[in-house]
């Protein structure tokens, strides 16, 4: 393939100052500052703190345990559990002897950490609590090398007589007294760990087959964080809460490898039920999250807003409507006039101020989201309430930062700008290809699958297709393989973009997924997910009785209502004549919401657009055959594991697509 | 105290820890008001760390039973016996402080308290300072106040209560106050706790999640647990031994199984609608 | 609205259980207290401080002595003036009988003497309860009304039966204007509000409140109702009895039993009832607004009756406010019986979550 | 030993009265579980009522009849005292339900204060006279027996026979007529009252409006001896301990109660007054009271409260 575009690499300052490790950052932090705070963690009302110095030692008696143990270099254990500083310390630990940690989902079933667990032979493993035990004893038959599991959180463990079950205490308290044996061997382990060895290894859930070992080193890995954090200038006082599942790479950067290069504090919520509280008595600085997080801010505070008095009501819609006006402008550094920059000072002391601190936003000086395409509504509402939201580009393969959003030029449609040390071209097919110091060293015991995406001369195939614009700035269409062509019908061989349609769609408040076909047929036809939050309140609303997400879904009044967004994404598409064809002209509204548990999503929540063709054939088949309605019976697993079936008689809605702007003129 | 505990629904309550003596022993204690005769000579013991239950239909006797225990009451006649201490009546001060705390069937939480004060008043007894340390804070109230908050987070960290912390109890719905209530008895660390109906008007969930609760706490602390109950199924499912009273007369007393097929007792509950 | 209190995360149990755990709510409060203390003299007026801020802070003290038995303990008391006839009668006869008794010591003493008589009065309490009480503790009131009255030995034989004490002073500072009167009783109310404040939050106020809510499951969980309800009478009746020598020596200055009659008692009930049960700063809420009423009644109702051509005699302003009185305690105890404190932190938690209403 | 029986009777004779007054709170508390403080208030606003309409009518009608002028005012007193009752039961109790005796206590206090003020914006506040034709002159008993004999004032004789009539009348009133029996009926148990059928809020205004009855004739009786003026309403206060001696839920409890403290109260006066500095009624009834509840918690007559579980 020959090189489209080509951004110069930038040269990158310090490139020595990076040759480190993980436990090497650790123990200069440790030094230099002991007593500051490292982590803390809510419990028992209260956040405990855990300095650097009281870190680095149960980081030292953990990797002694585990050495006793005899895990040892280059083998990997699995960490599974929610943000626990003690989870924390253990991959420290581990990476100390040389050793992987391999952080899995702890929502994630048993059988799904077969593969995992033996596809790298993992003999250790470190996990929150019972729940996550009960499930590796489940798997244990299976994977019979998995000699050693520890526990953070012994309640309801005590009984349990399962060989090589412990409590990380009784592994500290062996790791301290070998530590006493051979004071010198932690901090001689921990200088044998080169930048180049590997730091850990992150499962990608790929969207099909077996995930894939993603393989980083600590300069990888780290070489981008520092790359971020110089970006965006993050400094030693940070605050962050870590709330977001650490087996995935965007958390495990942010809480853990950037946490380790700036030395920040890493916040770790009481409990899943807590966390918006424990999120506004922190008030991160430094804040994460992808676009379904914002999304669900977003729909409570409109919710919630629903209940108010009417001067409140009045007081926000006005100010939201100032905010909107004037809010990204200002966001972009462009000086207001002076009514307006009172309007908006009056609106931040009314509205805009009391929302961020009732969201935990308020002392964010650096918000990022990333992962999905944020709905352009969304993006500007937070960025017009005077939050500096921004978009990444980045995948577990190139340690998250490809590309950022520079403070001030922040769009909803585009990723930013390749930050330091990154190097993109296009490939003839617009797939975006980048090279940086950040690339995975391949996927693990996998070579074929590493040939696919990695070149010999070191380019990652993102297998996402897009272009950079004028300003210079990455956007993304859609994933490569994706790309497909209309066949026949009136727009013949038009490029079909179906997640850019469904992320057109999912913009929409009333709407939670989209999954549109068309590749190689006549048109385009979509199934859609409504939100049942958000259309349950407008149908509440507007007194419409309905029982369950079926019925809801069913209702004439809701069809119109989605039918109206599909019609706007339409004349929308028809702006752009290179994406006038993937203009929707039937779709289904499910009678189920899409489900990870029943595979018909990743466990990062991406559709998985194939197997869902396949599951609801006969509703494809109807759209295409040109039915009006068509009945399914689906089987659903439900919360507590028990599997039942819903069905419903689904009716198909046509709507009116337009004709390209181009074509028109 | 250590919050570690085990599932019930993984393991039955009786393995992990052994039954002990006789603890308390209630020997023919008759009870009536004015006229009214609530108990008649009811005699049981209850072993160390066993889960004892008391059944029987509404209005059997069994809340007076409980009140008989803990000094709320005084019978006419009879004797309740202690760790060897032989009583005809005692304070409820007397009784708290040997360690026999208890929950209530109809909540008697303090309602003009957040759910760290309820539970924090379970720690009276334990806290000495005096007045006038209190009114100043001197360095000693401080530090008892933050010491037994400690504790207290403890059980709230226990009963999984931590989302309520500092809301009024009066706001929290039923289920949570039960926790709350046993929470306050927990406080006191008895060593002998007793449960007045604890799973009343609660849906499958919450009674699930009380057994657990119920079962932790005897396996956890070792405490010994009597309990009231008009449900049978949730009684034979935890229960080592019950006794059952029948208006205000000791009808059966043994084994969930004995008891099951005991003839009075069958007929009692035949008799009464559940 | 005001509120910001993301980065307020406490680290410590200390933390956590100040008084006012929330930034902004500190600077509040010490903003007040600052005006009080310099501001308020500036301004103030001789009038102000006679009819207004004196009387005010002295009443507050009262109700909250008041509040800490009604309100957290809820032992209705019916016989607050008494208490503050004892406090105000004990401390006169240390100060005449005997020589250079410091004036802070009197007062005090005034207020021993009256826990001595508040215990006594409280006994009762451990047997009857609700009405029963209520009735018993204006007992206690007649009693002490005519004590004062017929035996002249407390009134140190003073023929008129009216006593008086002049030239107080604090270590040497002479308390004689208004203002240094003002501020003397100032510095004493906040002592006794911080004392209070600890009290109520410490375990013997948890314990007074828990016999208020439950009694029953109070003792089973260990706590005495003797020991909670007599300290209740104890600590409320020391400080309705120093609050009683305050009214008696700074504010009124001569004085006789009539000053702590029965409608006192119900005055500072009202107090509590509409400023708030159960809270320390209703206390002071109730005392202001019962303070302020009748003030603002006498200014505005003539003006108001001149409006529309009726002359108003005081005798149908105190009858009015006899009336306004009895509506807002009914309308009180009906639609906000936890008083303008509850309306007060309502507010404030429509503040926090603004623009939120829930 | 004459002038013993004198005080004697004399203190017979006002404890009838503080019977009475006792009535009043006695009934409301049956039927509605309110203290109702306010009873005083009732008696003041009543008499204010009844002097001041004895005044006033003939001027309107022009006729001077004092019979005809007395019945007539007695009546429209009657019906304010209805009105009042309605008035309470709509505005306060009704929105009071189901709360704590203390609550309501602290309501009737208000009540108290609002009627104070409203009687006296009314009907003015200087001292008024009623004249019911009583009899002033005394008159000399058992002049047989003692020499000199025992003088009574006969005006307290009537005032003493009514109120015991009336007394009387209102126990036959409880036991014979369904009304009554209703009463008795809600004063057991409100719910069960409720569920066969008996409708509360009227039983409360028959009650209050029963009571302002007999606060009226209390009015009537002391307005005729002491003048009618604000110091009335401290009746209230002197029939408190009245009531709860005879233990709040008892008539006949009232009866004896006021009877025990009136003529305690006189012969204390009498006998200790001089040595203690005179004016112990103030406080004789209370005192007693104090002591007798440290013996019984629930006074003379009342039931004995039992806590449940």
């Amino acid at each position: 393939m020959t090189a489209k575009t080509s951004t110069p690499t930038v040269p990158r300052a310090e490139e020595t100052a990076l040759q480190t490790t993980f436990p090497r950052l650790m123990l200069e932090h440790a030094k230099a500052r002991p007593q500051a705070p490292a982590l803390r963690e809510k419990e028992f009302g209260i956040w405990q703190t855990t300095t650097w110095r009281e870190l680095a030692d149960e980081v030292a008696a953990l990797a002694c345990g585990m050495a006793e143990a005899g895990l040892s270099r280059g083998q990997h254990i699995v960490i599974v559990g929610d943000n626990r500083p003690r989870l924390y310390a253990c991959m420290l630990a581990a990476q100390s002897l040389g050793a992987i940690p391999v952080p899995l989902y702890q929502d994630a079933v048993a059988a799904e950490m077969v593969f995992p667990i033996n596809n790298a032979e993992v003999a250790f493993a470190v996990v929150e609590d019972q729940e996550q035990v009960d499930k590796l004893i489940e798997v244990r038959e299976k994977c019979p090398q998995l000699g050693r599991i520890w526990f953070d959180d012994p309640r309801g463990l005590r009984k349990y007589d399962e060989p090589g079950l412990s409590s990380l205490d009784a592994l500290i308290e062996a790791g301290r007294a070998r530590h006493q044996r051979e004071p010198g061997f932690f901090e001689a382990a921990v200088a044998q760990v080169n930048p180049d060895d590997v730091a850990s290894m992150f499962f990608t859930s790929g969207t099909t087959g077996n995930p894939k070992g993603v393989v980083h080193t600590h300069q990888t890995l780290l070489d981008r964080a520092r790359a971020g954090a110089d970006f965006d200038k993050l400094g030693a006082d940070e605050e962050v809460l870590a709330y977001l599942p650490p087996a995935w790479i965007g958390q495990n950067i942010f809480s853990y490898a950037q946490w380790l290069a700036c030395g920040y504090i890493v916040n770790c919520p009481e409990s899943a039920a807590t966390v918006t509280i424990d999120m506004k008595e922190i008030g991160p600085t430094y804040y994460f999250a992808p676009p379904r997080v914002f999304e669900g801010l977003l729909t409570s505070v409109t919710i919630r807003m629903e209940d108010a008095g009417a001067i409140k009501k009045w007081l926000f819609k006005t100010f939201m409507e100032v905010a909107r006006r004037v809010g990204p402008d200002r966001m972009d550094g462009k000086t207001l006039s002076f009514t307006d920059s009172l309007m908006w000072k009056l609106g931040n002391l009314f509205i805009y101020g009391p929302l961020r601190n009732t969201l935990g936003l308020s002392r964010v000086r650096v918000a990022y989201t990333a992962g999905e395409a944020i709905g352009p509504d969304l993006f500007t509402f937070y960025r017009s309430i005077g939050i500096n939201l921004k978009q990444l580009y980045g995948s577990t393969e190139t340690a998250v930062f490809v590309c950022l959003q520079p403070d001030h030029e922040a769009r909803a449609d585009t990723v930013g700008v390749p930050i330091a040390g990154v190097e993109i071209k296009l490939a003839d097919n617009g797939e975006i290809l980048v090279k940086s110091a950040g690339l995975l060293k391949g996927y693990y015991k996998n070579p074929e699958a590493t040939a696919e995406v990695l070149t010999p001369d070191g380019w990652y195939h993102t297998g996402d297709a897009g272009f950079l614009d004028s300003h210079g700035h990455l956007k993304i269409i859609d994933r490569a393989k994706d790309v497909g062509r209309i066949l026949g019908g009136p727009n013949d061989g038009a490029m079909f973009a179906p997640k850019y349609v469904e992320n057109k769609l999912k913009f929409f408040p009333h709407i939670k997924e989209a999954v549109a076909f068309g590749d190689r047929r006549e048109k385009v036809c979509s199934f859609i997910n409504i939100d049942f939050e958000a259309v349950g309140n407008w149908a509440e609303r507007r007194n419409l009785p309905y029982a369950g997400y079926t019925d809801l879904a069913g209702k004439p009044e809701v069809l119109e209502l989605i039918r109206d967004c599909v019609e706007k994404v339409n004349a929308d598409l028809a702006q752009d004549d290179k994406l006038a064809g993937s203009q929707i002209s039937r779709f289904i509204v499910l009678h189920k919401e899409l489900d990870a548990d029943d595979g018909e999503l990743t466990r990062t929540r991406k559709v998985r657009r194939g197997y869902i063709g396949d599951k609801y054939q006969v509703l494809v088949d109807a759209m295409y055959g040109g039915k009006a309605e068509q009945f399914i019976e689906t089987a659903v697993k439900f919360e507590d594991g028990r599997s039942g079936s819903v069905s419903a008689t689904l009716k198909i809605v046509d709507v009116k697509t337009f004709s390209s702007v181009k074509q028109a003129a | 105290m250590n919050t570690t505990t085990t599932d019930a629904g993984a393991s039955p309550s009786t393995d992990g820890r052994k039954i002990g003596d006789v603890i308390l022993d209630v020997q023919g204690i008759s009870l009536a008001f004015g006229g009214v005769k609530a108990l008649t000579d009811i005699s049981f013991n209850v072993r160390e760390h066993e889960v004892r239950a008391i059944i029987g239909p509404n209005g059997a006797g069994k809340s007076s039973m409980l009140n008989c225990i803990n000094g709320v009451y005084t019978p006419q006649k009879g004797t309740i016996t202690f760790r060897g201490k032989t009583f005809g009546h005692m304070n409820s001060r007397q009784v708290a402080e040997m360690g026999i705390a208890r929950t209530f069937q109809n909540l008697a939480l303090f309602k003009g308290m957040n759910v760290i004060d309820n539970l924090m008043s379970g720690r009276n007894l334990k806290m000495k300072t005096n007045l006038f340390q209190q009114a100043f804070r001197l360095g000693a109230a401080q530090r008892e106040e933050e010491e037994h908050r400690a504790f207290v987070e403890h059980i709230i960290d226990f009963l999984e209560i931590q989302a309520y912390r500092k809301t009024p109890v009066g706001r929290l719905p039923y289920g949570l106050q039960k926790r709350v209530d046993l929470g306050r008895a927990l406080a006191m660390e008895p060593q002998v706790l007793l449960l007045d109906e604890p799973m009343a008007g609660m849906n499958v969930e919450e009674k699930q999640d009380m057994c657990r609760f119920v079962l932790d706490v005897n396996d956890e602390f070792g405490t010994t647990i009597v309990l009231i109950e008009h449900d049978m199924s949730v009684v034979m499912d935890i229960s080592d031994r019950v006794v059952v009273l029948d208006y205000g007369k000791k009808i059966g007393d043994g084994t969930p199984d004995e008891v099951r097929s005991n003839e009075d007792v069958i007929s009692a509950y035949l008799g009464t609608s559940h | 609205m005001l509120y910001r209190e993301n980065g307020q995360f406490k680290t410590s149990y200390r933390a956590d259980q100040q008084v006012f755990p929330i930034t902004q709510d500190r600077a509040a409060i010490g903003l007040l207290l600052a005006l009080a203390v310099f501001a308020v003299p500036m301004v103030a007026d001789e009038y102000a401080f006679r009819a207004i801020l004196i009387p005010f802070l002295i009443l507050s003290l009262a109700a909250l002595g008041l509040n800490i038995l009604v309100g957290y303990c809820g032992q209705v008391s019916l016989g607050t003036g008494a208490f503050m006839a004892v406090g105000a009668y004990a401390a006169y006869n240390f100060m005449v009988r005997i020589e250079g008794m410091p004036l802070i010591f009197a007062l005090l003493l005034g207020g021993a003497c009256a826990t001595l008589v508040g215990v006594l009065f409280g006994i009762p309490s451990l047997r009857i309860k609700g009405l029963y009480l209520a009735v018993a503790t204006l007992a206690a009131q007649f009693f002490v009304d005519w004590t004062f009255l017929r035996i002249s030995w407390f009134t140190n034989n003073s023929t008129s039966g009216s006593v008086s004490v002049s030239d107080l002073s604090f270590f040497g500072i002479p308390i004689n204007t208004p203002e240094t009167k003002y501020l003397f009783c100032l510095a004493i109310v906040v002592v006794f509000a911080i004392a209070a404040k600890n009290l109520v939050r410490s375990h013997i106020g948890r314990e007074w409140m828990a016999i208020r809510d439950m009694d029953v499951a109070a003792a089973v969980i260990g706590i005495r109702p003797v020991y909670a309800k007599l300290t209740a009478f104890a600590v409320s009746s020391f400080i309705v009895g120093v609050a009683g020598a305050l009214w008696a020596f700074v504010h009124l200055g001569s004085w006789e039993p009539a000053a702590f009659s029965i409608d006192r008692s119900f005055q500072l009930l009202f107090m509590i009832i509409i400023g708030g049960l159960g809270s320390i700063m209703g206390s002071f809420f109730g005392a202001a607004f019962i303070v302020v009423l009748p003030i603002f009644l006498n200014q505005f109702l003539p003006a108001a009756g001149a409006v529309v051509g009726v002359d108003i005699s005081t005798a149908m302003v105190a009858h009015a406010e006899l009336m306004i009185f009895g509506g807002l305690i009914v309308f009180f105890l009906i639609v906000e019986p936890h008083g303008l404190a509850r309306l007060w932190s309502t507010a404030k938690e429509k503040l926090r979550l603004w623009p939120f209403p829930h | 030993m004459g002038f013993f029986l004198e005080t004697l009777i004399g203190g017979l004779m006002t404890g009838m009265l503080y019977s009475l007054v006792a009535l009043g709170f006695v009934l409301i508390f049956k039927a509605s579980g309110v203290f109702n403080f306010a009873q005083g208030a009732m008696v003041l606003f009543a008499a204010l009522a009844m002097a001041r309409f004895s005044e006033w009518i003939p001027k309107w009608m022009g006729f001077d009849s004092k019979v005809l002028a007395n019945i007539l005012a007695f009546a429209v007193a009657m019906l304010l005292m209805v009105a009042v009752a309605w008035l309470v039961e709509r505005l306060v109790l009704g929105k009071l339900v189901n709360q704590e005796g203390i609550t309501l206590l602290m309501a009737t206090l208000g009540i108290t204060y609002f009627l104070d003020g409203f009687g006296q914006t009314l009907f003015g506040s200087e001292i008024y006279k009623i004249d019911v034709g009583l009899p002033k002159d005394p008159m000399f008993l058992l002049e047989g027996m003692f020499q000199g004999g025992i003088l009574v004032n006969k005006e307290d004789l009537y005032a003493a026979a009514m109120a015991a009539s009336l007394v009387i009348l209102l126990s036959l009133f409880f036991r014979y007529t369904a009304t009554g029996r209703a009463l008795r009926a809600v004063a057991d148990d409100h719910q069960a009252a409720q569920s066969i059928g008996i409708p509360l809020k009227r039983i409360w205004v028959i009650v209050w409006s029963v009571a302002g009855f007999v606060a009226l004739v209390a009015g009537v009786i002391w307005g005729s001896k002491l003048g009618v003026q604000f110091s009335l309403s401290l009746v209230a206060l002197k029939a408190l301990p009245v009531v709860i001696l005879g233990g709040l839920t008892s008539v006949p409890g009232a009866i004896i109660g006021g009877l025990i403290i009136g003529v305690g109260e006189k012969v204390s006066e009498v006998y200790l007054g001089p040595t203690l500095g005179g004016g112990i009624e103030i406080w004789f009834g209370y005192v007693l009271v104090l002591f007798v509840l440290l013996v019984r918690p629930q006074g003379l007559y009342g039931e004995k409260i039992i806590d449940r579980v």
